[in-house]
C-alpha cells in the first residue's frame, strides 16, 4: 500500500519518461538518422542549456515559487561576462564575476519574495524588467564576441564527450544529491508543503527561499556561459524568453506548481523532451510556420497524459482499498 | 509658434540590437552636427507601443520624425495622424512601400541584397554534381527584412535547378541557429552551403560546423559554404578568417546620415528624393580585408 | 534542582499581545513547574491559541517578561528552550514521509548528508513510545485524520524537553484515542515534562490537569488548583456567565420518512443502509477513519458511490451536490478550515456563499446585491455569532464563531435534512451549548438530522439513535433506551479481522478505555 | 459581541471612506504622484491629446487585461491571452478582406476567442489540468495558428469602415477607448453585482470550500476561460482598429503588460481578491508611466529599470494594505 502510494507521489518522472521514449521512438520511425550517436549527442548538447536552468527551477517551484527573470538573469550574466572579457579582464576572473553576479541576481529574487511575502510571478516580472533594463544599459544593446579559446565550455570534449553534456550530466547529479541527501534538500520540499507548518516547525524559511533561487541564479550562469561559448558572442535579447521552456521542462517533469512535490529526474526529462520536438521537427523538415502548433499541441498532450495516468493510479488505490473494506466483512 | 529654440526630432526606433543602434547612432551624430535635437523612443518589437509613441511624439509637436517600423502594414495609422498633424516622416531601415503617409525612404533593398549574396553562392555551387542541400536560416517570420532577404536570395538560387534549399525558422535568435544548424546536419549530413539571413549568426554555424568536424576554411577540401548578410563584426571576422565565404554588409553609417539629412530637408521645406537605396556590398574573403573601413561592425 | 522546590520551569509575567490595534492576550502571568499539567481554558477567541503561539515563539509578545528556569529571556526559540507546541491546525508536511516529519525539527546527520536511517529509527522510536504503529515511510498525506494527528504529536515529542504545549490536541480524536493520549501525558508528566493543555472538554481538564488558568477576552481572570475548583464555577468563569443546566428534551420523531440510504458503497465503506425520519437524529459513532465523513460527503454527492438514496421516498439520481440542495439536504463539513470556510472573504459572503439568491431582493433581475447585509444581519443575530462587522474576513474570527457562521450558511437554505460532522469541533462550551440547542430545535421542527460527531457524550445526549462503523462498515444499531458507552466504544473499536492483520493500531484499545 | 464593539472607533465616515479607498487602490498615491511629476516635467504629457493617446493606445491591454482579472479572480492564469488576441485578430482580418464585412470580422473574432477559451475552460475547468502549463500550450497554438494562415505577414485589405472607426472619436473620446470603457463597466457589473461574479471570487478565495457550498465549480472556472477568450478576441478586433492591419505577432509581446497591470492594481494571484476597477487602475498606472518616462526623454532601457522597481513597489503597497485591511475588499 505504501509502497504503492510512494510510486504515485514520488514517481511522477515516469510518465514524463514515458512520453519522451514515445516521442524517441516515433522519431526514431520518421526519420532514419533521429538514433544516430550524432544525433542523440546533439539533443543533449541542446538539452543542457535548458536542462540546466531547470536544475535551479526544480528547487524554485518545489518551494512553490517561481522565477520567470532567469531569462534575463542570462542575458545579464553573458553580456556582463562579455563586456569583461572585451576589457580584457582575464577569463577566470570574468567567470568568477559572472556567476557571482548571477548567484546575486537570484538570490536577490528570493530576498525580495521571502520578505516581501509577494507572489513570486509578480516579483520576478519586476525584476525580469529590471534585469533585462540593466543588461541593455550595459551593454548598448550591442553584440560582443568572445574569444574562441573559450568557445571550449561549449565545443570542447572530454573523453569524446561534449563539455555541456558533461556540466549537465554534473549538475544533474549535484542536484540530485541537493534534494534527496542533504537537510536544505527536504526543507525545500517541506516549504513547498506549507510555509506556515514550515514556519511553526521553525525550519528558516529564508535561507531556504533564498538558496533555492540562489541555485537558480547560479545554474542560469552556467548555462549563459555554455550559451555564450556556442553562439560565439553576445547577442542583444539573448535568453529572453526561454524562461518559459525550462517551466514548462520542469511542470513537464512532474513538479507540481504549487510546490512541494517533483523530482529532479523529472526536470531533466522534460527538458530533453523538449528538445526533442525541435529537433524532430527540424528532421523531418517540417514547415517552419507550424513549429508553435505541433509544440503546443504536444505540451497540452502530454500534460493530459500526465493527468489521465496521475488519475488511473489513483483510481487503482481506491480499487485497492475497496476490496479491502469489501473483505473485512461484517464480524462483529 | 516656437522662437528660436531648437528643432526637434523624433526618432522611432522598432527594437534595440547592433545594426539598428548603427544607424540610429549616425542619424543622432548628424542631427548633432547640425543643431538639431531628438527624442528616441523604443517599442521593444511591440507594433502598439510603436503606435503610442509616435502618437506620443505627435503630441509633444516634434517637427519631424524618423521611423523604423515594427511592422510596415500597421503603423500607416499612426503615420497618417502625423502627416494630419503636418509633421514630416522619414523612414528608415524598414521600407514602407505602400505607405501614403511617409515623405521618404532611406534604408537597404533587402531583396536586392538578398540576391546578391543568392548569385554569389550560386556562382559556387553551380558546378556541384547531382543534388545539393542549402541551408538557409531564415530572420523571424514576420519581418519584412527577413522575408526580403530569403526572397531575393530564393530568386537568386532559382537559377540552380538541382539546388533544394532546406529553410529553418531561427527568430533573429543565435541560440536557435544554433540548434537547427546542428538538427539540418544531422538531417542533411551533405549540405554544402548556408545562408544566414544574419551574419551574427556565423559563429553559431561554426560551433556546428567544428562539432561536426567539418570546419574547413575557404578553398580547403570540403569546405561549407557560407554567405550572409549585416556586416557585423561578427560576419567581419568569420569573412576574414576564411569561415564564411562573403557577407554582404549594409552600410549604416550613410543610411542613418542621409535620413537625419532628409529629415532636416523637410523641416526646411527643401525637396528630397522620395526613396534612396542604400545598397549592400558583397565582400568576399578575399576582398573583405581591404575594405574594413568601410564595414560598419568591424572592431 | 535536587534541593528541596525545583524553580519554576517558565515563568511569564503580564504578557500582552494585540493584532491591528486589537488587545487579545492582556495581561497573562503565571508560573509552570516541572511535571505540572495547566489547563488553559477560554471561550473562542479568548486568547489560549495566542498566547501558546507567544510561548512557543511563533509571536513575538508586545509586552511582558518570560523567565525560562529563572533566567529571563529576550526571544523565545521555541525548540533551543525545550518549548514545543501541538498546533490546533496540523501542521506537517503532506508530501513528505512519517519519518521526515517527525524529525524536521532536528534531523540527524550533518547538513550535508541527512542520515536518514536514523531519521527513521528516531521517528520508530518516538512512534512506538506513544505505542503507535505507523509506517514511517509512508506520506503523511496517505493516513487519516487520527493518525496525523498522531505523528503532529510525535513531532512535538521530539523536542519537549521541558514543555509541551498541546492546543486542543483531542479535537480529531475518538475515545480510545483520548485516553491514549492521556496515559502518553501521564508518561511525560513521570519524566518531568510539564504541559499546558487547552481544551473545550471539561471532563478532560479535570482528567488531566493540576492547576488551571483561565482567559476571558485575552484577560486572565482566574487561576488556581484544579480540585478546589467546582466545574460549574469554572464554567461561569469562561464565560462570564452561569450556563444554564444543559437538559436536553429530544422530542418524539415524526413517522414520515426523511432520508434513507441503500446499499451505499464505495472505495471507503461498504453496503451501508439506514433511514431517518422526520425529526429524528440519527448518530453515527466511530473511530478516526471509519469513514463516516465518507458516507456522509457520499451522501450529499460529494464523493461518488454506488447505491441509492431517498429523500422523502424519492429517489435522487443522481446523486449531485445540486439535486440534494434541490431537496433541501445541507452538509456541513468537519473540516471548516479548508472545506468550509472563504478565509480572506467578508462573513456576510460566507453566510450567504450557498444561496446567494435567498439573500437579496434585487430590484433589477440579475443585478445587486439588496438586502443582503440586513439579511445576513438576522442570521447572525438568530446564530448568536460575536463579530467586529459583518464586513470583517471570516478568518479574524474566532473558531467557534466561525463554525456559528458556517451553520448559519447552511441553515439559511431552510434544510430539511441535516447532515452535521462534527458540528462542535473545537468550539467552546458555551457556543457548544447554542449548538446542541439548535440542533435539537432543528429536528423538533421537523428536520431529519444525521449527526456525525466523535464526542460520544454529545452523541449520547443529542441522538434518537445511534449507528456505529468500523472500517467501512455499519457495526451496530443503539436506541436511546439501550445506549451504553462502553457497549458502543468498544463495538467501534474491536475488529476481529484487525486483529488478524494487526494492520490497525487501534486493536489494543479496549482495555484502556474501560 | 460586547468585546468587539470596543474596537469600532467611531471615526469621521470621510476618513474611514478615503482610507478604504487606498486599501482598496493602493496605486492611487502611485499615480497621483506620476501625474503630478510628469506634468510638472513634461510640458506635453497633461494635455488631451495626449490623455486621448495614452487610453486609445492602451485599449487592446486594458481589454484584454479584464479578461486576464477574471481568470486571476480564480487564481488561475491565462497565458495564451496574447497570442488568442493574435490569431482572432488574423482570422477576423482574414474574412473582413474577404467580405468587407466589418461585423462578420468581430464575429470570428469572438469565435475564435470563444474556441481558445472553450478550450482552456474544459481542459481546466472540467479536466483539472494546471492553468499555467495549459494555457502555455494553447498559447503556443494560437501563436502558430495566427502565423501559418499569415504567413508571418500582415493581413492587408481591411475594410475602410474598420480604420476610420479606430481614427474617430465621439466628444473628444476615441472609439476605441469607448469601447474599452464599456466593457470595463460592463464587465465590473458582472464581477460586483451578479452571483456569477460573487461565485467566481468565493470559487477563488477557496475552491474546495466552493464545491461544499453547492456552486458548480466546474462551470464557474471554466467561464472565465471563456470570458478570458472572448475579451481577447475583442482585443484582437480593436487592435485591427488601432493598427490598421491584422498582425500576427500583435499579441506577443504584451503578455507580461497585461498581467503586471492586472496584479499591480492589486488582483492578488492566488485568488479570490480582486476587482476590474483595479485593473483599470493597474494597467493605467503602467500606461502612465511608459507615456510619462517617454516624455521625459528617459533612455529606453533605463525605463525598464525604473518599470520593474514601481511594478515591485505598487505590488508590494497592494499586499501591504491589503494583508492589513479588516475589510474584506
Ligand atoms: N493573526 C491575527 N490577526 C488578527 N487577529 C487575530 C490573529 N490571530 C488571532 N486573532 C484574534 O485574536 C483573538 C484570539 O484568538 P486565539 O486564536 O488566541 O483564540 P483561542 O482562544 O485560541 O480560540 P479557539 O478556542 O477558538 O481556538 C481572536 O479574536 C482572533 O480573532
Ligand atoms: N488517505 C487519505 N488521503 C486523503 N484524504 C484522506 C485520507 N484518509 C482520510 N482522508 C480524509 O481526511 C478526512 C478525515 O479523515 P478521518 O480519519 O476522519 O476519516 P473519516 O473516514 O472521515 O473518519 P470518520 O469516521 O472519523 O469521519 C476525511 O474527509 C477523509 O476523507
Ligand atoms: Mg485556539
Ligand atoms: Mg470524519
Amino acid at each position: 500500500m505504501a509502497i504503492m502510494k510512494n510510486l504515485l507521489f514520488r514517481g511522477k518522472w515516469v510518465a514524463i519518461t514515458a512520453a519522451t521514449i514515445l516521442l524517441a521512438l516515433l522519431l526514431a520511425v520518421l526519420s532514419p538518422v533521429f538514433l544516430s550517436v550524432s544525433n542523440i549527442q546533439g539533443v543533449l548538447i541542446q538539452a543542457s542549456v535548458t536542462g540546466i536552468m531547470a536544475m535551479g527551477m526544480t528547487f524554485i517551484i518545489l518551494t512553490s515559487g517561481i522565477d520567470i527573470s532567469v531569462g534575463a538573469i542570462l542575458y545579464f550574466t553573458a553580456a556582463l561576462f562579455a563586456k569583461l572579457v572585451e576589457i580584457s579582464t582575464p577569463i577566470p576572473l570574468a567567470f568568477g564575476a559572472a556567476i557571482l553576479c548571477a548567484s546575486l541576481l537570484g538570490t536577490l529574487n528570493g530576498f525580495l519574495v521571502v520578505t516581501f511575502s509577494m507572489s513570486p510571478l509578480i516579483t520576478t516580472l519586476a525584476t525580469y524588467t529590471m534585469y533585462r533594463g540593466m543588461a541593455i544599459h550595459l551593454t548598448s544593446a550591442q553584440n560582443i564576441p568572445v574569444p574562441r579559446a573559450f568557445g571550449f565550455l561549449g565545443n570542447g570534449k572530454i573523453y569524446g564527450i561534449p563539455v555541456p553534456i558533461l556540466l549537465f550530466a554534473l549538475i544533474f547529479f549535484i542536484g540530485l544529491y541537493l534534494l534527496g541527501k542533504t537537510r536544505f534538500g527536504i526543507y525545500v520540499m517541506a516549504l513547498g508543503n506549507s510555509v506556515e507548518a514550515a514556519r511553526e516547525s521553525n525550519l528558516p524559511v529564508k535561507k531556504i527561499t533564498m538558496g533555492a533561487y540562489f541555485l537558480g541564479g547560479i545554474t542560469t550562469s552556467i548555462s549563459a556561459l555554455i550559451l555564450l561559448a556556442r553562439v560565439g558572442g553576445l547577442q542583444s535579447g539573448m535568453g529572453i524568453g526561454i524562461e518559459f521552456t525550462v517551466i514548462a521542462a520542469v511542470v513537464l517533469g512532474g513538479t507540481k506548481l504549487s510546490g512541494g512535490s517533483g523530482t529532479i529526474i523529472g526536470s531533466a526529462v522534460g527538458a530533453i523532451f523538449l528538445v526533442l520536438i525541435d529537433n524532430g521537427l527540424n528532421l523531418i523538415q517540417a514547415s517552419p510556420y507550424i513549429y508553435d502548433i505541433v509544440k503546443g499541441t504536444v505540451l497540452l498532450t502530454a500534460v493530459i497524459v500526465d493527468k489521465v495516468s496521475i488519475e488511473r493510479q489513483k483510481k487503482q488505490l481506491h480499487l485497492q482499498k475497496a476490496l479491502r473494506i469489501q473483505g473485512v466483512g461484517l464480524e462483529v | 509658434s516656437k522662437k528660436e529654440t531648437k528643432k526637434t526630432i523624433g526618432i522611432s526606433v522598432d527594437q534595440l540590437f547592433e545594426s539598428r543602434v548603427g544607424v540610429i547612432d549616425a542619424a543622432k551624430a548628424e542631427l548633432d552636427k547640425n543643431g538639431y535635437s531628438y527624442i528616441e523612443v523604443v517599442a521593444d518589437g511591440d507594433p502598439q507601443t510603436q503606435n503610442a509613441q509616435i502618437q506620443s511624439l505627435i503630441n509633444q509637436k516634434v517637427d519631424a520624425i524618423l521611423v523604423c517600423a515594427v511592422d510596415q502594414n500597421t503603423i500607416e495609422t499612426a503615420l497618417l495622424a502625423a502627416k494630419k498633424a503636418k509633421i514630416p516622416v522619414v523612414a528608415y531601415d524598414r521600407d514602407l512601400p505602400e505607405s501614403e503617409a511617409i515623405d521618404s525612404f532611406v534604408g537597404p533593398d533587402s531583396i536586392a541584397d538578398g540576391v546578391e549574396a543568392g548569385t554569389y553562392m550560386a556562382e559556387q555551387l553551380k558546378d556541384e554534381n547531382g543534388k545539393v542541400v542549402v541551408l538557409e536560416l531564415l530572420g523571424a517570420l514576420n519581418d519584412q527584412n527577413g522575408i526580403d532577404r530569403s526572397k531575393g536570395f530564393n530568386e537568386a538560387m532559382a537559377a540552380l535547378a538541382h539546388v533544394e534549399i532546406v529553410a529553418m525558422p531561427t527568430d533573429w535568435d543565435s541560440a536557435k541557429a544554433l540548434s537547427a544548424t546542428q538538427n539540418a546536419f544531422q538531417a542533411n549530413p551533405d549540405i554544402k552551403a548556408i545562408f544566414a539571413a544574419t551574419d551574427t549568426q556565423i559563429p553559431s554555424i561554426e560551433t556546428v560546423l567544428t562539432d561536426l568536424g567539418k570546419m574547413n576554411k575557404v578553398g580547403e577540401e570540403g569546405h561549407v559554404i557560407v554567405c550572409g548578410i549585416n556586416g557585423s563584426n561578427d560576419g567581419y571576422e568569420a569573412t576574414a578568417n576564411g569561415i564564411a565565404d562573403g557577407i554582404v554588409v549594409m552600410d549604416l553609417k550613410t543610411t542613418g546620415e542621409t535620413a537625419a539629412q532628409h529629415a532636416i530637408a523637410l523641416i526646411k521645406g527643401e525637396e528630397i528624393e522620395e526613396k534612396v537605396v542604400i545598397p549592400g556590398i558583397f565582400y568576399t574573403t578575399e576582398n573583405i580585408e581591404a575594405n574594413k573601413d568601410t564595414i560598419w561592425g568591424a572592431k | 534542582m535536587s534541593n528541596g522546590v525545583d524553580p519554576p520551569i517558565l515563568s511569564v509575567r503580564n504578557l500582552k499581545k494585540s493584532f491591528s490595534g486589537k488587545t487579545v492576550v492582556d495581561g497573562v502571568s503565571f508560573d509552570i513547574y516541572p511535571g505540572e499539567i495547566i489547563a488553559l481554558v477560554g471561550e473562542n477567541g479568548a486568547g489560549k491559541s495566542t498566547t501558546k503561539n507567544m510561548l512557543c515563539g511563533l509571536l513575538k509578545p508586545d509586552a511582558g517578561e518570560v523567565f525560562i528556569q529563572g533566567e529571563k529571556v529576550e526571544h523565545i526559540v521555541g525548540y533551543d528552550h525545550g518549548i514545543s507546541a501541538v498546533h490546533q491546525e496540523l501542521s506537517l508536511f503532506q508530501s513528505l514521509t512519517v519519518a521526515a516529519n517527525i524529525c524536521m525539527t532536528q534531523l540527524p546527520g550533518s547538513a550535508a548528508r541527512v542520515n536518514w536511517k536514523e531519521a527513521d529509527d528516531i521517528a520508530q522510536e518516538q512512534l512506538a513510545y506513544l505505542g503507535i504503529d505507523i509506517d514511517t515511510k509512508a506520506t503523511v498525506e496517505s493516513l487519516g485524520a487520527g493518525k496525523q494527528q498522531v505523528v503532529e504529536i510525535a513531532k512535538a515529542l521530539l523536542r519537549a524537553d521541558k514543555l509541551l504545549i498541546l492546543d486542543e490536541p483531542t479535537t480529531s480524536l475518538t475515545a480510545p484515542e483520548r485516553a491514549k493520549l492521556f496515559h502518553i501525558m501521564d508518561n511525560l508528566k513521570a519524566k518531568g515534562v510539564s504541559m499546558i493543555f487547552i481544551s473545550h472538554f471539561m471532563d478532560e481538564i479535570y482528567k488531566v490537569s493540576d492547576r488551571y488558568i483561565v482567559l476571558r477576552d485575552g484577560k486572565q481572570v482566574g487561576q488556581g488548583d484544579i480540585d478546589k475548583m467546582p466545574r460549574n464555577q469554572l464554567e461561569a468563569l469562561m464565560v462570564g456567565r452561569t450556563l444554564a443546566e444543559s437538559k436536553i428534551e429530544l422530542h418524539e420523531p415524526e413517522d414520515e420518512e426523511a432520508l434513507r440510504v441503500e446499499h451505499l458503497s464505495s472505495y471507503d465503506f461498504h453496503d451501508i443502509n439506514f433511514t431517518v425520519r422526520k425529526g429524528e437524529i440519527l448518530g453515527i459513532a466511530g473511530l478516526m477513519g471509519a469513514g463516516r465523513t465518507e458516507v456522509a460527503e457520499a451522501i450529499f454527492g460529494i464523493r461518488k458511490a454506488k447505491g441509492c438514496v431517498y429523500i422523502k421516498g424519492e429517489q435522487i439520481s443522481p446523486v449531485t451536490i445540486a439535486n440534494m440542495m434541490h431537496h433541501h439536504v445541507c452538509y456541513v463539513t468537519e473540516d471548516r478550515k479548508t472545506r468550509g470556510i472563504f478565509s480572506n472573504r467578508s462573513v456576510r459572503e460566507n453566510i450567504t456563499a450557498a444561496n446567494i439568491g435567498g439573500f437579496v431582493r434585487r430590484k433589477i433581475k440579475g443585478l445587486g446585491f439588496n438586502k443582503e447585509t440586513e439579511m445576513s444581519q438576522t442570521v447572525i443575530d438568530s446564530m448568536k455569532v460575536a463579530l467586529p462587522h459583518m464586513e470583517s474576513r471570516i478568518s479574524n474570527l474566532s473558531g467557534g464563531n466561525q463554525q456559528k457562521v458556517l451553520l448559519g450558511r447552511w441553515l439559511a437554505t431552510e434544510p430539511e435534512v441535516i447532515i452535521f460532522d462534527e458540528p462542535t469541533k473545537g468550539v467552546d462550551i458555551g457556543a457548544k451549548f447554542d449548538i446542541h440547542n439548535m440542533i435539537v430545535d432543528l429536528a423538533k421542527r421537523g428536520a431529519a438530522v444525521l449527526l456525525v460527531s466523535s464526542d460520544l457524550p454529545e452523541l449520547l445526549d443529542l441522538t434518537h439513535r445511534l449507528l456505529v462503523m468500523r472500517t467501512g462498515h455499519l457495526v451496530g444499531s443503539f436506541h436511546r433506551k439501550d445506549y451504553d458507552a462502553v457497549n458502543i466504544i468498544s463495538l467501534a473499536a474491536s475488529s476481529a479481522y484487525e486483529k488478524k492483520t494487526k494492520e490497525n493500531a487501534y486493536g489494543d484499545h479496549e482495555e484502556s478505555v474501560v | 459581541m460586547d468585546r468587539y464593539s470596543m474596537t469600532n472607533k467611531p471615526q469621521s465616515k470621510i476618513i474611514r471612506y478615503i482610507v478604504s479607498a487606498f486599501r482598496r487602490y493602493p496605486t492611487i498615491p502611485i499615480i497621483l504622484s506620476l501625474l503630478v511629476t510628469f506634468s510638472l516635467l513634461a510640458p506635453y504629457f497633461l494635455t488631451g491629446s495626449n490623455m486621448k493617446t495614452i487610453m486609445a493606445t492602451n485599449a487592446v491591454i486594458m481589454i484584454a487585461a479584464i479578461g486576464q482579472t477574471m481568470v486571476l479572480l480564480t487564481g488561475g492564469i491565462d497565458l495564451s491571452i496574447s497570442t488568442v488576441i493574435s490569431a482572432s485578430a488574423i482570422l477576423s482580418g482574414i474574412v473582413m478582406a474577404a467580405t468587407g464585412q466589418i461585423i462578420l470580422g468581430l464575429l470570428t473574432a469572438i469565435g475564435v476567442g470563444l474556441t481558445f477559451g472553450l478550450i482552456n475552460g474544459m481542459l481546466v475547468g472540467y479536466c483539472g489540468l494546471t492553468p499555467f502549463i495549459t494555457t502555455m500550450g494553447t498559447q503556443l497554438v494560437a501563436r502558430g495558428m495566427a502565423f501559418v494562415l499569415s504567413r508571418g505577414i500582415a493581413i492587408k485589405g481591411t475594410p475602410r469602415g474598420m480604420i476610420d472607426f479606430g481614427f474617430g472619436e465621439l466628444l473628444g473620446i476615441p472609439y476605441v477607448t469607448m469601447v474599452s470603457l464599456i466593457l470595463l463597466v460592463v464587465s465590473s457589473i458582472m464581477v460586483t453585482q451578479t452571483t456569477w461574479g460573487r461565485k467566481v471570487i468565493l470559487f477563488g478565495s477557496n475552491r474546495i470550500s466552493a464545491k461544499y457550498a453547492g456552486l458548480n465549480t466546474k462551470k464557474i472556472e471554466m467561464s472565465v476561460y471563456v470570458l478570458s477568450g472572448v475579451f481577447a478576441g475583442i482585443a484582437g478586433m480593436i487592435s485591427i482598429a488601432n493598427l490598421g492591419n491584422a498582425l500576427p505577432g500583435v499579441g506577443d509581446t504584451i503578455l507580461l503588460m497585461i498581467i503586471g497591470g492586472v496584479v499591480l492594481g492589486g488582483t492578488n494571484m492566488n485568488g479570490g481578491e480582486g476587482s476590474i476597477s483595479r485593473t483599470i487602475l493597474g494597467v493605467g498606472l503602467l500606461a502612465i508611466m511608459t507615456n510619462g518616462l517617454n516624455m521625459l526623454g528617459i533612455p529606453f532601457y533605463d525605463q525598464l529599470i525604473i518599470q520593474g522597481i514601481l511594478i515591485f513597489v505598487g505590488n508590494g503597497l497592494a499586499m501591504k494594505f491589503s494583508s492589513k485591511s479588516d475589510l474584506a475588499l
